[in-house]
């Protein structure tokens, strides 16, 4: 695993990622594609980025790449090791980190809870499970105050939280995030942003983060997809564009929009 | 139309088998295909109840019993004519189904089932206790309907009775009810949002298939001659499901034919004396293993072609969604 | 701009507690017909349950919802909707098993004069501005998140809706149809729907909405011109934070 | 006061045995969504299992109720390996239906099964310990006093099991959200066999308890299959304290129902009435049962 | 010369009672074999088809149309439960086919009066009656019924509560459902009754009784000096003693045999093969269904032919020698359930002197004539 970012020689769309996926073909049934041969990586100490419309295929990806659809052509590799088909509830130990789109707590156990099987993979020793415990409720206040209700009685921001806090708990290498921040108050998607940067630059982990509030999300990507039916529109470094945003966010809507 | 359902022609096909049927058949299969139709009425009948409003009632074999007992009770007790008792016990099964549709509002699962399961059970119970009107196990005479040893009349008025419930629930669900029913089977909080009076509907869902239970009853009872409360022990119950099941719980001729080819199915394995039931369970269960689609992979091979089409097929694993 | 005809809708001191939590307290607010009112504050701050009570979703603790003046809290679900108040679920609650166009008509037919027919007519409308007449044969299960999102609010638009509440409509919705969708509810409420629109995204609120109420721990912190409130200390310090903060 | 107390000690032991069938009714519900038609047969199996490990090999009749539970467990994991899990795949659909036809075969197929390996004529194995005990009013049967008391360890056991074991944490995880579960690294799958795993080893080592109490015959399972039905729905789904205070109360409730109830002839013939009563009351009073989850959905 | 079809109808399978349904079978298959091996009937084997009815009576009509019209059976035979025959006599009647009924004791059986049915086991009124005049004969003052809830049990009980009523001897009566096994609330309640019950009958042919006997002994209610406990024939069944242990010491039972001392060579010689071919000894039941093939069979050898008219007519002047009894069934039709009954039943009442005792070693306190005691333990 390569530690942060060395300097933009060779072109990192040459270099190896962490997690890579390559020619990726996947679909719900049989017979409908929904990614047509999508490649895209994640690189240790940087944030890569999918955009594109509504129902091109970015959650898709990201269940292929978890492990919860299994491609029908191309390959998921880790590091150097084929992943293809290895099953969803194996890539957390494999040092994977899944936040789906849909909802995916366990509404009837408690908040903390929750946040404790984040862990179960790792069969924790008390203290460790304290103190993760902690600095989740250090970054999220929210849910500290929340902790011994049902997660399934908390607002539907207050649940992202959690979940997002929940995926945090483990140390895993990859973080595979759809849609972080939606449904959350402006303040709480500042700090949540705020910590994904940090995974990437303090904590050098790959990010896939895959966003529809794109000016957000540009913000903090380093290199971003656009993603149209199933297969990649475009890509390329966030520095390329130069550093005005809405010139390129407006790039890219046009691009990705029908 | 993403769930399945067997094609108008194919529809018209079995039940111009049905009705030739008995020309082929002997004495004994036209017997058979007597009874048969009593399930068919409950598997259809329940396959709307659970498979379309998600109602998953348990309670539906003792429908058949009170319609049954009522109407031989209103000939044998008020000495009233048979089609008065009949026309009664149906409307006694309506009440009843609407008082449970009633009673179940704030239910659902599990829950539904069982408390269902569990009013079965009493009512069964009364029928064994109260034998001074019931005549409990000893079994309660039904007259005949038909003059003749032959079983013919039982037979085709089985098969117009489930053709006639066919129609009915069809014809329902054709209208916006049939829509109404599915949705507050998906989700009933948004069917409300959706300005649909759920527990109208509920009601009358169960007000139908209660009916037809109750009509399923009867006939069976004027055809048997005795009736015990044994017709509504939770093995039958669970025979009942099965047959819908099986046919495709979503597809009310599908389970007809469910109904008829389990039942059939049982008949023949007579022939294996004391291996017939384990052979019975056996079968039941390979199917399941292997045809895991329920007994009709062409029906729904022949649906997921078309759910294709519209690309509607989930993607199995709830967790893919 | 609300047309000057008297309150059309109007809440009074209603209440919603979950065991001792106080998720809505003391809310009061009128709406004028045709008038469109951002409902915004942090998460946890009362607004869905807000809608879920004034939509008979959930029975109010106390207070009054008044429609036209007649008090209907307590009212079974489906006759908010009858009266042409309709909202949209914050996470999709769609008829998930069902399809696509079916999920729209339902909402359409129960009104008993309403044919099918003209049911699919409208909804093929909507499925045209939400870009999904593709997937009108889908199971509804087979959408994804967004589209999920857009259909929501397509089944709430199938009401023909009086007052119109909408729970986080914008979250998911990729950009470019977001402002399609923003576009809508303008010509929506020049058309005289009253609308409650209730979401995160500040940008897209403030370009709909000339006035907003803002929540926090159940209760109304601050009501008025969108560009006051937003100004207005408390609600910086409660909800905007600095980045997204002043006009 | 002695004939209550009498009445209500023999409720009480019976509900305990009740309890134990329906934790494992419960269980194998919670995590699969399966109706398990076959329980009732399972506990059946389970009596017959330690019979025959008691009188065929000679094992002390506690050991044969281990023996019977161990055997049980692996019967259940093999079944749920080969029949039911290969149905969890993408490619069936309304699969927790299926399977209650799979569980329905399964219990005509054991019922008739035993029917013709066990012989239709009732069995009992030795009794744990001969006699009766008799203290002050009290009249025990030390079969029944035993069996009570091994019941409630296992329950104690498995309730310890299920809160605070990670296997535990996970079966509540997996009853809950299937998918939710895989993301933290949880394999449903292996949970499904657990879980059916261990319902089946309760069924059996409640059968195995019954065994010396009453008699085994290959139909015995009818009736407590009903009763569990009944008693995890009481208790409310999924909770494990909730069947054993559903056990208990319908074991109270039948004994002092008999015992109580003017018309003697009535009181007994509605025995089995008395709890299915108890439920519906409870049900209209609390639509997820005394102890049940009430429905949350993520929002 | 092809061989002479027969059908059985019986329970082998739940809900019905398979044990009995099972004993039943099994005499008969021994019956048939013997048959067979010396030469069948009218120089043709006999074919037996043996049909599970489950006590339910759509079985038994199923079972009942199937043997008629694809068997195409000569006669019909055996059942357990009455509401199942009485759902096969609707069949057999149609058709004219003789049904010879093994152990149904419901009179509405022969009430019908069908000349096709006969029946070979007693009916109800006509065993408990005796069963109820000997309660009172014995002196009992205060006696309790626990029937289950069948067509057997609640017929049964009825008649001896109305007789006793008759006979104004106090009773109460509880009926019980047979898949229930802990009985000990309804024994408590009969033990707090003041005075207790001096007797306690079951109308039982169920494994429940087991369950009664077991509880009521660990409560020290019956069978007690204070308290007889009188049961049906169920247990006569070996396995009452490995159920219940030394509690079925002192037990009384309505037996429909002859005791030991009665057996003539054919009754010997079937016990014997009966023992010697399943491992244990047969009870009245077994012997009953042996005896309704050989009454079938003779009727076939007096209507020299295997006409199904002929062998009702034949049957109904038939005189045959079984291993319980001579039958004959008399077209008296008053009371209505004796048509077609037979009606001297051989009946005793029973009581195991000692643990694991056989029924044949049991003492016979009942009728006088056999009686190999005056007083009854303890
Ligand atoms: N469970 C499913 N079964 C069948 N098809 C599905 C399923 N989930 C998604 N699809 C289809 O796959 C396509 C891509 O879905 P996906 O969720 O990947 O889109 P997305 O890019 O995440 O969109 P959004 O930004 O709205 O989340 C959609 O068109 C949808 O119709
Ligand atoms: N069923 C419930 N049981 C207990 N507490 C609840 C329940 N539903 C909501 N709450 C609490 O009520 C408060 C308000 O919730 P609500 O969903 O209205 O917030 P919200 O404003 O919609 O937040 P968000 O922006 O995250 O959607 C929250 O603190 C939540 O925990
Ligand atoms: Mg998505
Ligand atoms: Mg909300």
């Amino acid at each position: 695993m390569s530690p942060a970012p060395a300097p933009a020689e060779p072109r990192w769309s040459d270099r190896p990622g962490l997690l890579a996926c390559e020619d990726l073909v996947a679909g719900y049934t049989g017979d409908i594609d929904i990614l047509r041969g999508l490649s895209v990586k994640a690189w240790p100490g940087r944030i890569s980025c999918v955009v594109g419309p509504n129902g091109t295929g970015k959650s898709t990806l990201l269940k292929s790449l978890f492990g919860f659809l299994r491609p029908s052509a191309g390959r998921v590799l880790l590091g150097t090791d084929d992943i293809t088909g290895s099953p969803p509830f194996r890539m957390l130990g494999l040092g994977v980190a899944y936040l789906p789109q849909r909802p995916s707590l366990f509404p009837h156990l408690s908040v903390e809870a929750n946040l404790k099987l984040g862990l179960w993979h790792a069969r924790p020793k008390k203290p460790v499970l304290a103190e993760r415990l902690d600095s989740a409720y250090q970054r999220f206040p929210v849910i500290r105050e929340k902790r011994s209700q049902p997660a399934g009685q908390l607002s539907g921001g207050q649940q992202r939280q959690v979940e997002i806090a929940r995926s945090l708990m483990a140390d895993p290498s990859v973080y595979l995030i759809d849609e972080p921040t939606a449904g959350v108050d402006p303040q709480t998607s500042e700090t949540i942003y705020d910590i994904v940067q940090g995974l990437a630059r303090d904590l050098s982990k790959a990010v896939l983060l895959v966003d529809q509030d794109i000016r957000a999300a540009l913000a903090i990507t380093d290199y971003v997809y656009v993603v149209k039916n199933g297969t990649v529109f475009s890509e390329g470094e966030r520095d390329d564009f130069g550093t005005d945003t809405d010139a390129l966010v407006a790039r890219w809507l046009y691009a990705s929009g029908e | 139309m993403a769930r399945f359902s067997l094609s108008q022609a194919v529809q018209a096909i079995l039940l111009i088998a049905a009705l030739l049927a008995p020309l082929g058949a002997g004495t004994y299969w036209i017997h058979v295909g007597a009874i048969a139709w009593y399930y068919a009425l409950l598997a259809a009948s329940w396959a709307m109840l659970a498979g379309f409003a998600g109602q998953f009632s348990f309670a539906h074999v003792a429908f058949a019993a009170l319609g049954g007992y009522a109407s031989a009770l209103g000939t044998s007790l008020l000495g009233l004519p048979l089609a008065l008792s009949v026309l009664l016990a149906i409307i006694l099964a309506a009440i009843a189904g609407a008082l449970i549709g009633a009673l179940v509002l704030r239910l659902s699962g599990p829950y539904l089932a069982l408390f269902t399961l569990a009013l079965a059970e009493i009512f069964r119970m009364v029928l064994v206790a109260e034998e001074g009107i019931t005549r409990g196990m000893l079994g309660l005479p039904v007259p005949t309907l038909f003059a003749g040893r032959s079983d013919l009349p039982y037979y085709y008025l089985g098969l117009g009775l489930v053709v006639a419930a066919m129609l009915a629930m069809n014809g329902l669900l054709a209208t916006r009810v049939g829509l109404f029913l599915r949705a507050i089977r998906e989700d009933e909080g948004a069917a409300r949002a959706s300005g649909i009076d759920t527990t109208r509907y509920k009601i009358l869902v169960f007000v139908v298939t209660s009916m037809i239970a109750a009509v399923a009853g009867i006939y069976y009872g004027h055809f048997i001659g005795i009736l015990t409360p044994n017709i509504a022990i939770l093995p039958e119950m669970g025979l009942v499901i099965a047959m819908a099941v099986i046919g495709g719980i979503e597809s009310l001729p599908g389970a007809v034919i469910g109904a008829v080819v389990v039942f059939v199915l049982s008949e023949f394995l007579r022939a294996y004396g004391e291996w017939r039931f384990v052979l019975m369970g056996l079968v039941l269960i390979l199917v399941q293993r292997f045809a895991q689609n329920g007994l009709f992979p062409l029906i729904e091979r022949w649906s997921r072609a078309r759910r294709t089409r519209q690309a509607g097929q989930p993607a199995g694993k709830r967790h893919a969604e | 701009m609300p047309s000057e005809s008297a309150a059309f809708f109007s809440v009074n001191g209603l209440a919603k507690h979950f065991g001792g939590i106080h998720a809505v307290e003391d809310l009061s607010f009128t709406l004028q017909r045709g008038e469109i009112l951002g409902l915004i504050g942090p998460n946890g701050s009362g607004k869905t349950t807000t809608i879920n009570m004034v939509t008979g979703a959930l029975k109010p603790d106390g207070g009054s919802i008044e429609v036209e003046g007649a008090d209907m809290a307590g009212q079974p679900a489906h006759l908010y909707a009858r009266c042409g108040i309709a909202r949209t679920f914050q996470v999709p609650r769609l008829f998930r098993r069902m399809t696509v166009m079916e999920n729209l008509i339902v909402p359409a037919l129960s009104d008993a004069s309403e044919r099918r027919p003209t049911a699919e007519e409208r909804a093929r409308g909507v499925l045209a501005f939400l870009r999904l007449e593709h997937l009108a044969d889908h199971y509804a299960r087979a959408l994804s998140g967004g589209q999920q999102k857009l259909l929501e609010l397509g089944r709430a638009l199938m009401l023909r809706p009086r007052l119109l509440l909408l729970d986080e409509p914008f979250a998911g919705v990729h950009p470019r149809l977001l402002d399609e969708i923003v576009g809508h509810i303008r010509s929506l409420n020049r058309d005289g729907h009253t609308i409650v629109l209730v979401d995160h995204n500040l940008d897209a609120v403030r370009s709909v909405v000339t006035r907003v109420l803002v929540m926090a721990r159940g209760r109304k912190i601050a009501d008025g011109a969108v560009s006051d409130v937003l100004r207005n200390a408390d609600v910086v310090r409660a909800y905007t934070g600095t980045r997204m903060g002043g006009p | 006061m002695s004939y209550f107390l009498l009445l209500a000690v023999n409720g009480l032991v019976i509900g305990l045995i009740y309890a134990l069938i329906a934790s494992g009714l419960t269980l194998v519900f919670s995590v699969l969504k399966v109706v398990n038609f076959g329980h009732g047969s399972l506990y059946m199996l389970g009596g017959y299992a330690s019979y025959y490990l008691i009188t065929g090999l000679g094992l002390h009749p506690l050991l044969g109720v281990a023996g019977a539970m161990i055997g049980l467990f692996v019967f259940g994991v093999a079944f749920e390996r080969l029949v039911i899990a290969p149905m969890y795949t993408d490619k069936v659909e309304r699969k927790d239906e299926y399977a209650i036809i799979v569980t329905f075969g399964l219990t005509i197929l054991l019922t008739n099964l035993g029917l013709v390996v066990f012989g239709p004529f009732a069995k009992s194995p030795p009794s744990f310990m001969a006699g009766v005990l008799i203290a002050g009013p009290l009249i025990l049967p030390y079969d029944r006093l035993i069996a009570a008391v091994v019941a409630v360890i296992l329950l104690a056991g498995l309730a310890f099991f299920l809160k605070r074991t990670t296997l535990g944490q996970a079966l509540d995880a997996v009853s809950q959200s299937r998918e939710s579960a895989a993301v933290i690294g949880i394999d449903p799958h292996r949970m499904y066999t657990v879980a059916f795993g261990l319902g089946s080893a309760l069924a059996g080592g409640a059968g195995a308890l019954i065994a010396p109490v009453f008699a085994l015959s290959p139909s015995m399972g009818d009736l407590p299959g009903v009763q569990a039905f009944i008693i995890i729905v009481l208790g409310g789904m999924g909770s494990v304290g909730g069947s054993i205070v559903g056990g208990i109360l319908l074991g109270l409730v039948q004994s002092l129902g008999v015992g109580y109830l003017p018309d003697p002839n009535r009181a007994l013939a509605y025995t089995q009435a008395f709890g299915a009563l108890l439920l519906v009351i409870t049900l209209l009073v609390r639509p997820t049962g005394l102890f049940g989850r009430s429905h949350l959905r993520l929002e | 010369e092809e061989p002479i079809a027969l059908g059985w109808v019986g329970p082998l399978s739940p809900p019905g009672n398979y044990s009995g349904g099972q004993e039943m079978q099994w005499a008969v298959q021994l019956g048939v074999d013997e048959i067979n091996k010396a030469g069948g009937v009218l120089g043709r084997q006999l074919q037996v088809t043996y049909e599970d009815t489950k006590g339910q009576p759509a079985e038994g009509s199923a079972a009942a149309v199937r043997l008629i019209t694809k068997n195409n059976v000569s006669a019909i035979f055996g059942e357990f439960h009455s509401s199942v025959a009485l759902a096969e006599i609707e069949e057999a009647h149609k058709y004219g086919v003789p049904w010879v009924g093994t152990d149904v004791w419901a009179d509405d059986v022969t009430a019908k009066q069908y000349p096709e049915v006969f029946r070979v086991s007693p009916a109800n009124s006509l065993v408990y009656v005796k069963a109820a005049d000997w309660t009172v004969e014995q002196g009992f003052k205060n006696v309790a019924i626990i029937a289950e809830n069948t067509d057997f049990g609640q017929g049964g009980a009825k008649i001896i509560a109305s007789e006793l009523q008759a006979k104004n001897v106090a009773n109460t009566l509880v009926t019980i459902d047979l898949n229930q096994q802990d009985f000990t609330p309804a024994l408590l309640r009969l033990m707090s009754q003041s005075p207790r019950p001096d007797a306690i009958q079951m109308v039982i042919a169920g494994q429940a009784q087991y369950q009664l006997v077991k509880q009521a002994c660990q409560l020290g209610l019956a069978p007690t000096a204070e308290t007889k406990l009188i049961g049906s024939s169920g247990l006569l069944q070996k396995e009452v003693w490995e159920v219940t242990g030394a509690c079925a010491k002192n037990l009384l039972i309505v037996n429909v045999a002859q005791p030991k001392s009665q057996w003539n060579d054919k009754a010997k010689a079937f016990v014997a093969a009966f023992t010697e071919r399943y491992k244990r000894a047969p009870t009245g039941v077994a012997l009953e269904a042996y005896d309704t093939l050989g009454v079938v069979v003779e009727g076939i050898r007096k209507a020299g032919s295997a006409d199904r008219a002929a062998i009702v007519k034949a049957l109904e002047a038939v005189k045959y020698e079984g291993a319980n009894a001579t039958y004959n069934f008399p077209a008296t039709k008053t009371p209505a359930w004796a048509f077609h009954q037979f009606m001297d039943v051989p009946f005793t009442i029973i009581q195991y002197t000692a643990e694991n005792q056989s029924p044949e070693e049991a003492a016979i306190v009942y009728p006088k004539n056999w009686a190999t005691t005056d007083k009854i333990l303890p």
